[in-house]
């Protein structure tokens, strides 16, 4: 056991936990606060993963924007919290069937490729890595369009949710 | 930085400031007046430097950058900048011009004015009443009152025309070339409650439209030729080689026929003979976009293209024998010169003698392209732009000073663009007067010291040196002609007695306006000195600057005509013969309602040509007319007498035919037993089903989910293992 | 070093946990936040396959931060629908918002 | 001098040498000796936080013109431990209903989100905790720790003053982030670096002077997101009490307090870093590292002091307003000159002239937007005078 090896092992722990709370926790707001656990958790994967910039942007993107929204979005329906009924519907049985059904399908097929053991390569270090990335994202020949496709998707969901959100004015 | 990249950039602040006006501060005339004007001083400036770096380098070919535009099935179409000696030249007068023009606006439209009293959105501004401390009512001149739109338009035809100089191929021109059309119509109807404006609007985009068809179908049939539309590589040897080996029709080589069609989208474009109607009635537009759209930029834009393209219909020329193509265009070039040039001495209205004059100088050009005078024709088209401006906006100013004094008498008859109410303007109006007289001198060619004397001495001398004769004696005919009105329009204007009382209280205007008038007559006369013939007069000059810069356009530079005295006396006497014989005639013109010493002189034929040839007339008989006649005899008789009652008796028919089957066949058959039986069958179904559809979607979920995994192992099982 | 499976794995697991969520949670915002699970487990893999097998383009990363936007539009217009059902309908249980039932 | 040269350095080697020679695996000593240094490092930023009580009422006492405190050894110095006594020995209530873990964790996160960004400030050259190459969303991220710690104590604390303040901070730290993180880009898109050093080592001549008005926009976002006042309404005493952490009590108040003072001299120290040239100062970090560290505590004191100097001035502003500010008019100034400054710096790359075109575009900016709003100003007026009943109608 290397310690790499034991911080993926301790983190896995914590993202896998962190998530079944999320998901069976019955008060919202616990479980609002145990996926932020999560996405920290991932965050501290993508570190592993020399992805630095996706670490930091997985924090900015998801705790300090995703996740309080998500508070707000909680709190501002707090009439009914369900904080003491049952957290999961009637179907829920079936659902984790098919929660485990779709683990082992693609335990199955993962099992089965070729390159499922890899180990990494080691990562040249004279490419900064960063300046790579932005420089694609504002290449015409890389992924110029996708990155404005992505600009206006969220300008899209900005105004709508603005306009859906917004209580109408009975006058 | 780069120059290149600097190219790139030179359309862009007039754009954005056409974007910011328009989105943003279309409510502050201030600011918006103040972005416009530093938008076109930034490009300006820019335009200037890479003039600069291009004159600096002694090997200068050309600065030029291309990048990947649209992507095609099988490569990109790349668009680029290029800037070579001829639009080096192109871009020096341009960036000049439009600042003085974004300069002189800002004075025209009355900045900084009261509100007028009645004044209407799309109306010229009427005036309006102040009180002074004493208690005294004045009519002073108002503001526009679509002032910050007047500044986004010029702005974004000003980013029109850079782009067009810039670019390097002709679709990016070609883009130019539609925006600036744009802009002239909107800004020629700029006071669209006119009607008359509006009219004019309209005219002039249409009759430039049937140029631009035919430009279209030119660029298409390039394309198509040879696959690309960038300089580089139509003006190829190669290609210019191959295209005029290649026969199109009645004896023209597809190269002349490539470039009449495109040549014909300059006639529209530089109002030529026969589609010249549209600018005369365009300076229904305020005077700086006369000056600008319809004298020194847009105009020459058709020039420009023209001289761009000279490699194409000049293909397969030996320098001896004129190609079909150069002939047609020599032909159109000089007739139009002459012919507007008689128009022009008919004119009253002082912006009116200015366009036929402008329509006679294009002419003028487009006759020394076609005998193939490369350089001259550029040479006068830098020349032009500059005196013409000034024209315009000196005229603009007499018009201003003029209004002012309308608005003073009250008297709202008098026409203040009419020269008959002027006369004796001199004295009142100093600055005008002298820079509108070095501009009238520069057109008429006033030797030695005037630009436009250069020019036109090197399209003489061109046109002699290689033996067009008939060119040659046409231009020296319009070019008398051109000075005798260019001196009928000074004598009448300014000198003499002041004819009404309006002119007596004519004013001059404020400083926006009068220094780009300074500015531009510099040039005026300035700049006709860097294209000084090294053999004039047989001395031996310093090189001609300007053949030189703008000859290595060219991959084989054309030599310059040998000095010849004929050409150079003819100019002289035609010059100094117009204009003194214009004073002559026009100095005893002394009060506003006399008969004009020409109509004596030519009564019948000048009845003629104070209406311009009936031109606008007969286009309405031969082309508005029937076209009206023929959609009315077509409506009436063709669409509502034949095509409907085809129509309604197969409606009749069918009508028939259907309630037949309708009653035998449909109602029994289909209604009741598919119709009725289906729809049971499917009801009953329906309600056996439509207990799965429980409105929740996590059910909905499940069995997608169920579904999907079943399909997937069976997949798995079927095609993986 | 950590072989790529792992990573795999975990990502699988976290998909299906939020898969479950999904699936069986009552509360609309719930769902969501399963969601949000499912979609973290893709990136996992995104930054996975990036880091392990071509470590020397930019696609994976790209892939993800487009993943980050498209999660970002999602949550913001989903919940500003929950809050406007919950505005009209007082409910954001999802199996009470059944309106479109026979 | 090897210790003056690289002070931190010549110390680990030092204490690795005589810890492996005791039998240590190198590992295990390595990883001891970070701790241990990580221990020192807070245990400096705390002692140095006491301090910082002690400046502050200090200063607030000048600008009130009043003493300060002055019983307490000399110049009141040792007034802030009497605070901690004070503190340390009240009763420590948790309120009925609250949820207890979340009540306990929210002020230790505050301090967290605080410490977490001592880890990536460059005292000097081989004087930094970390240089990471994304340092600045870092930054931003560390924020967003904030963030969450107001929310969790505000939610905790079952009050509804408390859940109110989190919900006014969290709406306007999220707010202010924005022209922050857009501030924060113009230095990387000048500096080329996210990394806290590269950006020090890419000013040769302060930023200030190449994006003066970016300067203005990051303090004024800065001290949005610090809470302080003009932007104090989280815990508009007047309004909620005292906002997300009204419940508080004991030291675990202390933790808030002690985390926003801390939290503005770390700021002030992120100006410096960003616009001030961080640790140099006319060639005088030369000297060594140490030096260089004093230089940097000292303008760190110094915008610490400006910062402290807004919040006893300004008055508080009201919460649309303070929106309304954000939104419409920093936001959008902030990614004008985000527009500008690229445009410029790319127009100007490697010219003698970047500096003054930068420094021009910057005032020809500050003038058009004072401009606009003069005129928008004029416009609200008008609007107002026009909605006035008319005297004179009424005379007549």
């Amino acid at each position: 056991m290397q310690i790499t090896q034991i911080l993926f092992l301790i983190f896995a722990a914590i993202i896998l936990g962190s998530a079944f709370k999320v998901v069976t926790t019955k008060k919202m707001i616990h479980a609002a606060f145990w996926l932020i656990v999560t996405l920290f958790g991932v965050a501290a994967l993508y570190a592993m993963l020399n992805a630095g910039f996706m670490a930091m942007v997985q924090i900015v993107v998801y705790v300090g924007a995703i996740a309080i929204l998500f508070i707000f979005a909680i709190m501002l329906t707090r009439k009914e919290l369900l904080d003491s009924a049952a957290p999961l519907n009637k179907n829920w049985g079936v659902a984790a069937l098919f929660g485990l059904l779709s683990f082992g399908g693609l335990y199955t097929l993962l099992r089965n490729w070729e390159g499922f053991s890899n180990k990494a390569s080691a990562l040249s270090t004279d490419v900064d890595m960063i300046t790579e990335l932005g420089t694609a994202l504002v290449t015409p020949n890389a992924y110029l369009l996708p990155f404005e496709v992505a600009s206006v998707l969220l300008l899209a969901a900005l105004i709508g949710a603005v306009y859906v959100a917004n209580e109408a004015k009975s006058d | 930085m780069e120059t290149t990249n600097l190219i790139w950039l030179l359309p862009l602040p007039p754009l954005l400031a056409f974007f910011i006006i328009v989105l943003f501060t279309n409510k502050s005339n201030k600011l918006s007046h103040i972005i416009g004007v530093s938008a076109a001083a930034l490009s300006w400036a820019g335009a200037m430097y890479v003039f600069y770096q291009a004159v600096v380098d002694d090997h200068f070919v050309a600065f030029t950058d291309t990048i990947d535009w649209l992507p095609l099935g099988d490569g990109y179409l790349e668009i680029g900048v290029r800037i070579d000696p001829l639009s080096a030249a192109v871009l020096f007068f341009v960036g000049i011009t439009i600042f003085m023009i974004f300069l002189y606006s800002v004075g025209y439209h009355n900045f900084g004015q009261p509100k007028g009293d009645h004044d209407k959105q799309g109306l010229p501004p009427h005036g309006a009443t102040v009180e002074d401390e004493h208690g005294h009512k004045h009519t002073v001149p108002s503001v526009e009152p679509m002032y910050a739109r007047f500044f986004a338009f010029i702005g974004l035809f000003a980013a029109g025309m850079y782009t067009l100089v810039i670019s390097d191929n002709l679709l990016t021109l070609f883009v130019g070339w539609e925006i600036m059309g744009l802009c002239s119509y909107l800004l020629i109807g700029f006071w669209f409650a006119k009607k008359s404006a509006r009219n004019a609007g309209i005219k002039a985009f249409m009759t430039t439209r049937i140029g631009d068809v035919f430009m279209l179908l030119g660029l298409a049939f390039l394309y198509t030729a040879t696959g690309s539309l960038s300089y580089e590589v139509i003006f190829s040897e190669a290609t210019l080689h191959a295209l005029a080996s290649a026969p199109a029709f009645w004896g023209l080589s597809a190269a002349g026929t490539i470039g009449l069609l495109l040549f014909i989208g300059a006639v529209g474009k530089s109002a030529q003979w026969p589609l010249h109607v549209w600018l005369p009635d365009a300076m229904e537009g305020p005077t700086p976009v006369s000056a600008m759209i319809h004298a020194a930029t847009m105009v020459s834009a058709g020039v420009y293209m023209t001289i761009r393209i000279f490699p194409l219909f000049s293909a397969g020329w030996d320098h001896h024998t004129l190609t079909p193509a150069m002939s047609i265009i020599a032909f159109i070039g000089a007739f139009t010169a002459l012919f507007a040039a008689t128009i022009a001495i008919a004119q009253n209205d002082v912006k009116g003698v200015l366009a036929y004059s402008t329509i006679s100088q294009l002419g003028f050009m487009m006759a020394a392209i076609g005998i193939g005078a490369y350089v001259a024709a550029a040479f006068h088209l830098v020349t032009h732009a500059f005196f013409k401006a000034l024209l315009f906006l000196g005229s603009g100013s007499v018009i201003h000073g003029m209004e002012h004094g309308v608005l003073h008498t009250g008297d709202h008859s008098v026409d203040p663009q009419d020269m008959r109410n002027m006369g004796g303007l001199a004295k009142k109006m100093p600055i005008t007067f002298w820079t509108f007289l070095i501009g009238g001198f520069a057109l008429s060619g006033f030797p030695i010291v005037t630009a436009g004397f250069w020019s036109k001495d090197e399209i003489f001398a061109d046109a002699f040196a290689h033996g067009h004769t008939a060119v040659f004696v046409t231009l020296a005919l319009a070019a008398f002609l051109t000075a005798f009105y260019t001196m009928r329009q000074i004598t009448m204007t300014f000198l003499g007695e002041a004819r009404t009382p309006e002119a007596e209280h004519a004013h001059e205007t404020p400083w926006t306006m009068t220094t780009p008038l300074v500015i531009l007559s510099i040039f005026a006369v300035g700049f006709g000195w860097v294209g000084i013939p090294e053999d004039f007069m047989n001395l031996s000059l310093p090189t001609n600057w300007f053949h030189s810069f703008v000859g290595h356009t060219l991959p084989h530079p054309m030599a310059a005509p040998v000095f010849s005295w004929i050409p150079l006396g003819t100019s002289l006497v035609v010059a100094l013969g117009g204009l003194g014989i214009g004073y002559l005639t026009y100095r005893n013109f002394k009060s506003a309602d006399a008969v004009d010493p020409m109509r004596k002189l030519l009564s019948p034929v000048y009845h003629f040509i104070e209406n311009k040839y009936y031109f606008d007339e007969a286009y309405d008989y031969l082309f508005v007319k029937p076209a009206t006649w023929i959609s009315e005899v077509f409506t009436n008789k063709m669409d509502q007498g034949v095509i409907d009652w085809i129509l309604h008796s197969f409606g009749t028919a069918s009508f028939a035919i259907g309630s037949t089957i309708r009653n035998q066949f449909d109602t029994p058959v289909i209604n009741r037993f598919f119709g009725d039986g289906s729809a049971e069958v499917v009801q009953i179904f329906g309600r056996w089903l439509r207990k799965a559809q429980t409105g929740r979607i996590q059910q909905y979920m499940l069995s997608a989910l169920g579904v999907l995994f079943i399909i997937f192992i069976a997949l798995y099982y079927l095609v993986l293992a | 070093m950590i072989p790529i499976s792992w990573y795999l794995i975990l990502a699988a697991a976290l998909f299906s946990i939020g898969l479950f969520g999904v699936l069986a949670r009552k509360n609309a915002v719930a769902i969501l936040l399963g969601v949000e699970l499912m979609l973290n487990a893709v990136n996992i893999n995104l930054v996975t396959f990036w880091r392990y097998n071509a470590p020397e383009t930019v696609t994976g990363q790209v892939f993800a931060i487009i993943v980050f936007a498209v999660a970002a539009a999602e949550v913001a217009v989903g919940l500003a629908l929950i809050i406007s059902i919950y505005r009209n309908r007082n409910t954001i249980v999802a199996d009470d918002l059944d309106l479109m039932k026979w | 001098m090897e210790f003056w040269k690289d002070p931190i350095n010549t110390i680990f080697a030092s204490l690795l040498k005589s810890f492996t020679s005791g039998g240590m695996s190198e590992i295990l000593a390595t990883i001891l000796i970070w701790l241990i240094g990580i221990l020192l490092f807070v245990t400096f930023a705390m002692v140095l936080d006491i301090f910082l009580v002690w400046i502050e009422r200090k200063v607030v006492a000048r600008f009130q013109d009043r003493l300060g405190p002055n019983r307490i050894g000399p110049f009141g110095i040792f007034q802030p431990f009497a605070d901690i006594v004070k503190l340390l020995i009240k009763e420590d209530i948790t309120p009925v209903g609250a949820d207890v873990i979340m009540f306990n964790l929210a002020p230790i996160f505050s301090m967290m989100s605080v410490l977490l960004l001592w880890a990536i400030m460059p005292f000097a050259p081989l004087m930094v905790g970390v240089d990471l190459n994304v340092g600045m969303l870092y930054l931003v991220a560390a924020g967003s720790i904030g963030t969450l710690s107001v929310i969790m104590a505000g939610w905790a604390s079952n009050n509804k003053y408390a859940t109110m303040g989190a919900f006014r901070t969290v709406a306007q730290m999220i707010s202010y982030e924005i022209p922050m993180v857009a501030a924060i880009l113009v230095i990387t898109v000048l500096a080329g670096s996210m990394g806290a050093v590269g950006i020090v080592e890419a000013q040769e001549i302060p930023f200030i002077f190449y994006a003066p008005l970016t300067f203005i926009i990051f303090l004024i976002s800065a001290i949005a997101e610090l809470g302080r006042s003009p932007f104090d309404l989280n815990e508009a005493e007047s309004e909620i009490v005292a906002g997300f952490h009204t419940e508080y009590t004991g030291m675990k108040f202390g933790l808030f307090y002690a985390g926003e003072l801390l939290h503005s001299f770390t700021f002030g120290g992120f100006i410096a870093l960003l616009f001030f040239g961080g640790h140099r100062f006319f060639g005088l970090e030369e000297l060594g590292p140490i030096v260089g560290a004093l230089i940097f505590i000292g303008k760190a004191l110094f915008f610490y002091w400006v910062i402290m100097w807004v919040k006893y001035t300004v008055p508080r502003i009201r919460i649309d307003h303070m929106l309304a500010f954000n939104w419409k008019f920093l936001t959008p100034l902030a990614f004008i000159l985000l527009m500008v400054t690229a445009l410029v710096g790319r127009l100007f790359l490697e010219s003698n002239w970047l500096v003054p075109a930068l420094f021009l575009s910057n005032i020809l900016i500050a003038w058009l937007t004072v401009e606009y709003l003069k005129s928008h100003a004029r416009k609200e007026r008008e609007k107002e005078e026009a909605l006035k009943p008319s005297t004179q109608m009424t005379q007549h």
